[in-house]
């Protein structure tokens, strides 16, 4: 099957993520979206990779996904303790800095 | 390579600028004489430099000194005088121990003491050094700002090179600054902090109106490297080089690009002169700063745009420069009719001499453009006469405001009664400002109006009316303030003091002997008025019936 | 004895500048001095003159050439010397009278605490006026003219406390101003024609150049002429100007500084007569000052100012003779040396009166003084029949001769300036008359007058001095004043015939501003006759009016013409009307311009980037998604910008 | 095809364990090149063996210790490595093409070091803070994890806690900077970024005042940053389909259409250039993000204004200069094949940074925020600069970072000196009469905006000029009036805060100027200095920059 169509999936994966980071009020959901968005990257390196025959963008997935999961850490801790102070996670409750 | 006197007069003010920031507050009087005796030893040097000037020397700058300095910009360290330049060294190293003088008491606390950090960073002095003098010295930043000026001033009258030229340019404006926004002379008729707020609204305004001129100079500089990057290899900024290199043709430069340089830094000036209508800043400025500095600001500071103008936009652009002429001439009228009608109409003693200024400005500038010999020689007259005369009214001026604390007119009246002198000196004053024959001025204001008459009649004619309207607003300002009844709190107002007098004498003096006897000056301006002529290469018009050659047919 | 000529200047200067820069120390000598340095400039001139008539008479012209003054480029002016007839008539005329009117002075202004700073500008006005005269170019002439401009500025407002004064003064030297903005353009057309505006080459080359040319300068000159002169439209300065001291009115604004016109435009005769319009312009002019001031010296009950109208109307008898050509100049001179005693004269003589009557200056509250200052009176009649032409006396010479050329002009021009001339003679007769009478004759209506009128001008603060402001007791005035009186006198009656018999005055003059007798359509007896007829009118309808009633103290309203007549004929309404007020509104709204318009922008400009920046902060609105949208924006707008960059 | 790719397509070091182990190759790493990176990466690491072992008080002194060694010492490295002309005749790409060492990477680096350096006596200082329960404090969050004004954080006071992790963390930051800057294909420049941008993210949050605003700002940065981080990574994704590979040179060769053999899948995706411009266009926005240009600059003030103080500095500075180091890179070395279509963009995005900057910065009330937006401001002056693409842009640019990022250090260490109770006072209406209470940090503040406004005789001007000579030699005129005419905007509110320290009455409330140690007082001390000479006296950088003006390929 044309490799192609992994691409599409990932763009249409990609701009799901980034909707999401739009639209989504809490920090969690959002930190979703975006590692959504990551694993449309993977996707399409992996696609590419199959297309080009050579391993550099398999390669490139797996630096992505370890990338993501520090990520995840830094995140989880950040949006943790802000939740933690002012018990919502909501990003929008989060703009006491503004104009 | 001889002594770089040059250097050392913008050296010596600066030094003396440091010293005297660096004297503790207490002794404010030493620091006073010092700063007289730095700016005196700097008009000895300025005299050495008038007599070391050969008038009759074949090369356009003389005593010149160059060292490298940016390559990578082009940019070297080049100071070099004409007969224009040298004579405004001149007037600058003779103006400012008057200025100093003058100013004796003005800056004593309670004043607000900005200065004191800041001619630390004027002085860009390393900050630790600070510390070592933390109280406030605000006599001695007031005396080291107007010499820090003063340095800056006299370099960028020396400088043959753009960059270098636009750097003391623009870098001159940060101790005008807070000279202008630090120090007023408590006669606002307005409470302390709207007299503050009035100041630091002209002193912004001044940077501001300035600055964006900079800049946009700045621009045409930038483009001006790139031109002369482009023909002739690597960029210069050097007045001789690209003299040099127009001349032999190696650099062309397309005739829109010239005109846009040419407006670039032509603006500047324009704000700087300032002609209309970029003129709104001066009233301001001149208006709530100490008379000394107002002094300093319109018959030193602003001479640099009006030099710049002749050295800068004729020789670097003389295409455009004459593209540019009939507009320019117009806006000069219109500052010379525009200056005077504003001057009869203000009721603030140092407004009505700021618009005053604006009026005379236009002459400056209309001399310059009308390119004529008769009218660029009296524009650079007149740079210097004007600065003479007009100090000499402004100081008067000032002492008579620091006797009343008043800028009104109306707060005057009968002066002459009490104050005979003061009334005096302040008619003579007034009477140079209006150009009366025997007085300095009338020669540089009827050279630049034959000068412009010659090549433009009726502009000639226009500007003619602007004398009438001097004498207007002159004779209007000497009845007010020094005629008729005594006015009240005007009483036993004190005549001038051996200080003040020992300021406004020898202006007049030099007034009456420049009005009597200008040779001297004329002939070191003339042969440098003649190389920019020619640059610009422009003929006086002839005569249509010589009466030389009358005579001979007879 | 060329090098002598530098002095004629020097020694008044001298005589100013130590006695302004003085100080309070020579109080006590200063008029001495002053008086000495102009009697020395006198004899100087005196001096000269002598070795002048060695000469021969065409070689008579002296030069001194000083230094190179402006030298640039081609533009050359030097402070250099001429002294020919022309001027030395005039010298000998300013060193003349002003000495006489220096030693006035020292009993005119005893009383004042200033009188050494007046001494100094008398002397400072001498200096001016004498380098206006003895100048060799237009330039330093242009100095001069400017000088005495000053000069006279300094001594109108003399008393300066009184805001009248102050006020006058300034009004003399605008209105003086605007006509050397006249004199400084012709010298920038003259530079620009001839490239030179030294008398000599000037007035050689004028055979070169276009007529329109000649005109155009001539007008400037006449313009000019007028300012200084105080000739329709500027002559409206000189009826203030008597706000002086008598002195000056009667050095300056009587005897020479305002006959500065007449000796420009005799000086430029080259130009005029190869004008023939600026010619016309100029006996124009004349012809209807002549009338003009005469009128007005009918109305005024101000005796200065009376005389200032005279003097108006006399200077305009002159510009016309002047804008005849070589007809009229030397009658023009002739006239303005004989006006130059008589006028003189009078205001001494007024001054005298005025001193003996607490200063009071209205005539209505004069009367029957002959008995009280004999002197001052006949010294007073001698001039007053020397104005009016009474046969035999100077001004009936130079009057009668300048009739004769008006006629001689030829023509309808000529029949109507001859005519406009003698109806002049005849109001002068009428006004001199009325003059006389309400002075020196009837009841003595200052008896019972003891407050001074409201409406009469505040007096010189000498009055306030002797502090007395009851019932005057009239009194002859010191020698000191007397005497110079006296001199005049014998001026006014002999100069005329002196200047007249053989016609000397013609031939002195002649080499310089030459002379031909014109054809006049009338004999001159006809024109002698005519004259006299005219006289015995004027003085006829004056004595009916004025000798055989009696005179009321406040004066009554009057025809209409009277009363615009008492307002200079409503030129300074005009002048109020139009250029102060017009001015004062011009001046405010462009004050306001500036303010709102040109500062306006600046200001605007900020203030909008201010609110731009207000409004563009407002999209920081803390909320993190909304930034996420503008990153996501500005990427899509990225990459299309890339596409399309490609596309196209 | 295979899923064994041939070796030729295979040679970047990532793929090297793709290798079947008999034909095992050991990759040869030059350490010595890469010298800077490691030893400040190991100065980290020490950093966190430190904080595993060392008793809580003797922290503080071996993390200052280590991190200035660390960092000292990398900077002795990358000069050691200049005067052994790596940057010029022996430039090169090491690390089997993963790194280059070439002039601008090593100017690049010696800029970050040296900031870092001021950098970390900011973050020590420890006299500004009153001295709570008999300890020092630093400007950094006794226990990061305690809620605000909880009991934990009373308590983290009491037993005197600091945060000394910041060292490690700032050295990590540095660390991903230096590879950042010098980084030669797009999966090291992916990991770089990430390296540094993760310990930022945590300094944000360690404020010890207005932990609040500090998490807020954290967590936008860390959202905001991730969302730009994922776009690079589809880019990258996206050109790593253009061109079968994630090498600078490589990518550049296709794009070029210079490579030896074409492979049909090659020769397809390369026929697309939909993907390389699209993915271009998508990494272009990641570095832009990092560079805080317009419209992707809005973390910028909020992050700013809410990390703490040093913190904001250290990003200002650093950041700056490794964003933009990579943004060159990419530029120049990547993308010149497509300099006719993202010069055009790129244009736009300079015009509307300064603009959008100069002209928000006017109506700001916080000297913080102020800072953020004319460093937005700045970052468009430096885009003029990149755009000139030729080598004096290049020398330009670097010679502005350099200038620019000393400035704003001095600047944000100032700006940790005005205090009140409240911990900093950063509202603007406090700083009036500043000046007139306290001469010299009036005065050294004043320099510093003078600076930023580009006033001759200081680095802001020369570096201003260098930038504008570059672009109008580039062709780019336009852009160097857009420039002149934001400055003036920008002129604006310098002057108003020179104004306002001089010219207006001190207020009565307001704050103290609290007296730094040696470690603030010679950052400041350097940053005034720095400004000065490079204003004064530049040519000697000048021509350092213009040596390093050379990318290797």
């Amino acid at each position: 099957m044309n490799p192609v169509n992994y691409l599409y999936l990932a763009a249409l994966l990609f701009t799901i993520g980034a909707t999401g980071v739009l639209l989504r009020r809490n920090a969690i959901v959002v930190f979703m979206c975006i590692e959504l968005m990551l694993n449309a990257c993977n996707l399409a390196f992996v696609t590419f990779s199959r297309m080009h025959g050579n391993l550099d963008g398999q390669i490139m997935a797996f630096f992505t996904m370890v990338v993501a999961a520090a990520e995840v850490v830094i995140g989880l801790a950040i949006i943790v303790s802000i939740f933690r102070s002012r018990h919502s996670a909501s990003v929008d409750d989060a703009s006491l800095m503004k104009l | 390579m001889s002594f770089p006197l040059l250097t050392a007069m913008a050296v010596v003010p600066a030094v003396g600028a440091l010293v005297t920031a660096a004297i503790p507050a207490a002794q404010r009087t030493t620091a006073k004489w010092v700063a007289l005796l730095f700016s005196l030893v700097t008009l000895v040097l300025a005299a050495v430099t008038l007599v070391r000037f050969d008038p009759d020397s074949e090369d356009a700058y003389q005593l010149t000194e160059s060292h490298a300095w940016i390559a990578d910009f082009g940019v070297r360290y080049e100071l070099g005088v004409d007969g224009i330049a040298v004579v405004l060294v001149a007037l600058t190293a003779l103006l400012i121990p008057f200025v100093i003088l003058a100013g004796w008491n003005d800056a004593d606390p309670p004043a607000s003491s900005v200065h004191d950090k800041h001619d630390k960073h004027v002085k860009h002095e390393a900050a630790d050094e600070v510390v070592t003098q933390g109280r406030w010295r605000p006599t001695q930043g007031f005396f080291a700002l107007i010499l820090m000026v003063e340095a800056m001033v006299i370099l960028s009258f020396e400088a043959t090179d753009v960059f270098l030229f636009y750097v003391f340019f623009e870098a001159m404006l940060i101790p005008m600054y807070f000279l202008i926004g630090g120090f007023g002379d408590r006669a606002g008729q307005l409470s302390e902090e709207e007299t503050a707020t009035q100041r630091s609204y002209a002193a912004v305004k001044f940077l501001l109106y300035n600055l964006a001129g900079g800049l946009i100079m700045l621009a045409a500089v930038v483009g001006l490297y790139a031109v002369t990057a482009d023909d002739l290899g690597t960029g210069t900024f050097s007045l001789q080089q690209i003299a040099e290199a127009r001349a032999s043709g190696q650099l062309d430069i397309s005739t829109n690009t010239e005109r846009l340089l040419f407006l670039g830094f032509f603006f500047a000036f324009a704000v700087k002169a300032p002609l209309w209508p970029l003129h709104t800043w001066l009233p301001n400025a001149m208006g709530e700063s100490t008379t000394p500095v107002a002094v300093l600001i319109t018959a030193v500071v602003d001479k640099v745009g009006t030099f710049a103008m002749l050295r800068f936009c004729l020789q670097l652009f003389p295409e455009a420069s004459k593209w540019a002429t009939p507009v320019i001439l117009v806006l000069a009228v219109i500052s010379i009719i525009y200056g005077a009608l504003l001057a009869v109409g203000q009721r603030d003693i140092k407004r009505l001499v700021a618009y005053a200024s604006i009026s005379h400005f236009g002459f400056i500038i209309l001399g310059i453009f009308a390119m004529t010999s008769q009218g660029q020689n009296g524009a650079t007259l007149y740079m210097v006469n004007h600065g003479i005369s007009t100090a000499a009214l402004m100081l008067v001026a000032g002492f008579l405001i620091s006797r009343r604390g008043s800028r009104l007119i109306a707060d005057y009246g009968g002066v002459q009664k009490v104050a005979p002198v003061l009334a005096g000196t302040f008619l003579i004053g007034g009477l140079a400002t209006l150009s009366l024959p025997g007085l300095a001025p009338f020669i540089s204001e009827f050279l630049v109006l034959v000068g412009t008459f010659s090549r433009y009649p009726a502009i000639g004619i226009i500007a003619t009316v602007g004398i009438v309207l001097a004498a207007l607003y002159v004779l209007v300002l000497y009845q007010r303030t020094m005629t008729g009844p005594v006015k009240a709190g005007i009483e036993g107002m004190p005549d001038l003091k051996a200080r003040e007098l020992t300021v406004v004498v020898p202006l007049i003096a030099l007034l009456v002997f420049l009005g009597v006897y200008p040779k001297p000056v004329t002939d070191m301006i003339d042969p440098a008025v003649g190389r920019t002529l020619s640059v610009v290469d422009k003929q006086d018009p002839k005569p249509d019936v010589p009466a030389q050659d009358v005579e001979a047919a007879k | 004895m060329e090098n002598l000529i530098g002095w004629l200047v020097a020694a008044p200067l001298l005589g100013a500048a130590v006695l302004l820069c003085g100080g309070k120390r020579l109080d006590r000598l200063g008029h001495w001095l002053g008086t000495l340095l102009a009697a020395a400039s006198f004899v100087i001139g005196a001096v000269l003159f002598l070795d002048m008539l060695g000469e021969d008479e065409h070689h008579r012209a002296m030069h001194q050439h000083l230094f190179s003054w402006i030298p640039v480029g081609g533009f050359q002016a030097d402070v250099a010397f001429q002294l020919d007839q022309l001027s030395m008539t005039f010298v000998l005329l300013i060193t003349g009278v002003g000495t006489l009117i220096h030693i006035y002075s020292i009993g005119y202004m005893e009383h004042d605490e200033r009188r050494r700073r007046f001494f100094g500008y008398l002397n400072l006005f001498l200096a001016a006026m004498l380098l206006l005269v003895i100048a060799d170019n237009y330039l330093l002439l242009y100095v001069g003219w400017e000088g005495v401009g000053l000069a006279s500025y300094l001594l109108i407002g003399f008393w300066q406390h009184k805001p009248s004064a102050a006020t006058a003064a300034k009004k003399a030297f605008l209105v003086n101003r605007v006509g050397d903005v006249g004199l400084s353009i012709a010298i920038m057309l003259m530079f620009t024609t001839f490239g030179t505006f030294t008398f000599g080459p000037v007035l050689e080359a004028t055979g070169e150049t276009s007529e329109g040319k000649l005109t155009a300068i001539g007008l400037m000159l006449l313009l000019a002429a007028c300012g200084k002169s105080a000739q329709v439209p500027l002559q409206s300065w000189l009826g203030d100007a008597m706000e002086g001291p008598t002195p000056v009115s009667a050095l300056i604004h009587a005897a020479t500084m305002v006959t500065a016109g007449v000796y420009l435009i005799t000086r430029s005769g080259a130009i005029f007569n190869a004008a023939p319009d600026a010619q016309t312009a100029v006996v124009t002019v004349g012809a209807v000052t002549l009338i003009f001031g005469a009128i007005i010296g009918c109305a005024k009950d101000d005796i200065k100012k009376a005389l200032a109208g005279s003097t108006m109307s006399q200077i305009g008898y002159m510009i016309l003779a002047a804008g005849l050509g070589p007809i009229g100049y030397v009658f023009a001179i002739m006239h303005l040396v004989t006006h130059g005693f008589f006028k003189a004269g009078l205001f001494l003589g007024a001054g005298s009166v005025m001193h003996g009557m607490n200063d009071e200056v209205d005539m209505r509250k004069y009367g029957g003084l002959r008995k009280y200052m004999p002197i001052t009176f006949i010294t007073f009649g001698l001039g007053y029949l020397a104005i009016i032409g009474f046969p035999g006396l100077s001004g009936f010479f130079s009057k009668d001769k300048i009739i004769e050329a008006a006629f001689a002009k030829g023509g309808t021009e000529g029949w109507i300036l001859g005519l406009t001339t003698l109806l002049g003679a005849a109001i002068t007769a009428y006004y001199m008359t009325r003059v006389m009478l309400l002075t020196f004759f009837g009841e003595e209506r200052w008896r019972n007058a003891a407050t001074r009128s409201p409406n009469a001008p505040s007096a010189e603060p000498a009055a306030e001095t002797r502090g007395e402001h009851a019932e005057p007791h009239p009194h002859e005035s010191p020698k000191s004043m007397t005497i110079p009186m006296i001199v005049l006198a014998f001026g006014s009656v002999f100069a005329g015939g002196l200047f007249s018999v053989g016609d000397r005055f013609v031939h002195w003059l002649e080499p310089v501003t030459g002379h031909d007798h014109g054809d006049s359509p009338l004999s001159a007896t006809t024109v002698t006759l005519s004259t006299v007829a005219v006289l015995i009118v004027g003085v006829s309808l004056a004595w009916a009016q004025y000798g055989r009633k009696p005179v009321p103290v406040v004066a009554p309203r009057g025809s209409l013409l009277t009363r615009a007549a008492r307002r200079d004929l409503l030129q300074d309404d005009f002048n109020h009307v139009v250029l102060v007020r017009g001015g004062e509104h011009l001046t405010r709204s462009l004050v306001y311009v500036d303010h709102k318009l040109v500062d306006g922008v600046v200001n605007g400009t900020a203030a909008s980037v201010g609110g731009l920046s207000g409004r563009l902060r407002r999209l920081q609105n803390g909320y993190a998604r909304s930034y996420a949208v503008s990153m996501f924006g500005g990427t899509a707008v990225l990459i299309a910008a890339t596409l399309l960059m490609r596309a196209v | 095809m295979s899923a064994v790719a041939d070796p030729v397509t295979v040679h970047s070091l990532w793929t090297m364990a793709a290798e079947s182990p008999d034909k095992f190759k050991a990759p040869d790493i030059e350490y010595g090149q890469l010298s800077p990176t490691l030893i400040v990466l190991g100065a980290a690491i020490i950093g966190v063996l430190i904080e595993a072992l060392l008793p809580r008080k003797a922290r503080y002194g071996a993390q200052l210790f280590t991190s200035v060694i660390g960092v000292a010492a990398a900077f002795a490295a990358v000069i050691g490595l200049a005067v052994g002309d790596y940057g010029t005749s022996k430039a090169r790409v090491a690390a089997e093409g993963a790194i280059a060492v070439d002039g601008p990477a090593l100017f690049l680096q010696g800029t970050i070091l040296l900031v870092s350096l001021v950098a970390v006596f900011t973050f020590a200082e420890r006299r500004l803070d009153p001295v709570a329960h008999g300890n020092h404090v630093d400007s950094f969050a006794a226990q990061a994890a305690a809620v605000p004004g909880g009991e934990g954080e009373k308590e983290a006071i009491k037993a005197g806690f600091t945060t000394t992790e910041v060292f490690p963390l700032l050295l990590f930051a540095v660390g991903g900077m230096l590879v950042f800057t010098s980084a030669n294909d797009l999966l090291t420049l992916f990991i770089a970024l990430e390296v540094f941008s993760l310990p930022l993210y945590v300094l944000c949050a360690l404020a010890r005042r207005q932990r609040l605003m500090s998490q807020e700002a954290a967590v936008k940065y860390f959202l905001l940053g991730a969302f730009s981080s994922a776009f690079l990574l589809f880019g990258i994704a996206l050109l790593y389909g253009y061109a079968g590979s994630v090498t600078y040179g490589r990518i550049a060769d296709v794009v070029d259409g210079e490579v030896a053999e074409i492979t049909p899948a090659l020769a397809q995706t390369m026929g697309n250039d939909a993907l390389l411009l699209i993915g271009g266009a998508m990494v272009l926005m990641g570095l832009l993000f990092k560079v805080g240009a317009v419209p992707f600059h809005m973390w910028t003030p909020d992050v700013y204004q809410g990390a703490p103080t040093p913190v904001t500095g250290f990003m200002a500075a650093a950041t700056k200069v490794a964003a933009f180091g990579a943004l060159l890179r990419l530029l120049y070395v990547v993308l010149p094949g497509l300099r006719w279509d993202w010069r055009p963009v790129m244009y736009g995005v300079a015009i509307v940074t300064m603009l959008g900057g100069a002209i928000v910065a006017v109506t700001q009330t916080d000297v913080k925020r102020l800072l953020a937006y004319s460093s937005i401001a700045h970052g468009g002056f430096i885009l003029a600069g990149v755009i000139a693409t030729n080598k004096q842009g290049v020398s330009a640019v670097l010679f502005y970072l350099g200038a620019y990022s000393f400035v704003t250090l001095g600047a944000f260490s100032v700006v940790t000196l005005v205090r009140d109770a409240g911990g900093e006072a950063t509202h603007l209406s406090k700083w009036a009469g500043l000046g007139r209470r306290s001469p010299l940090v009036g005065a050294v503040f004043a320099i510093f905006l003078l600076a930023f406004a580009g006033i001759p005789l200081t680095s802001g001007f020369a570096g201003k000029f260098a930038v504008f000579k570059a672009a109008a030699e580039g062709g780019a005129g336009a852009l160097v009036v857009v420039g002149v005419v934001s400055s003036a905007v920008a002129a604006f509110f310098y002057i108003r805060v020179i104004v306002l320290m001089f010219f207006s009455e001190p207020r009565a409330d307001g704050p103290t100027v609290a007296v730094p140690s040696i470690l603030t007082s010679s950052a400041i001390a350097i940053g005034v200095a720095v400004t000065l000479v490079l204003g004064i006296a530049p040519q000697y950088f000048l021509e350092l920059a213009g040596d390093a003006g050379v990318f290797v390929r």
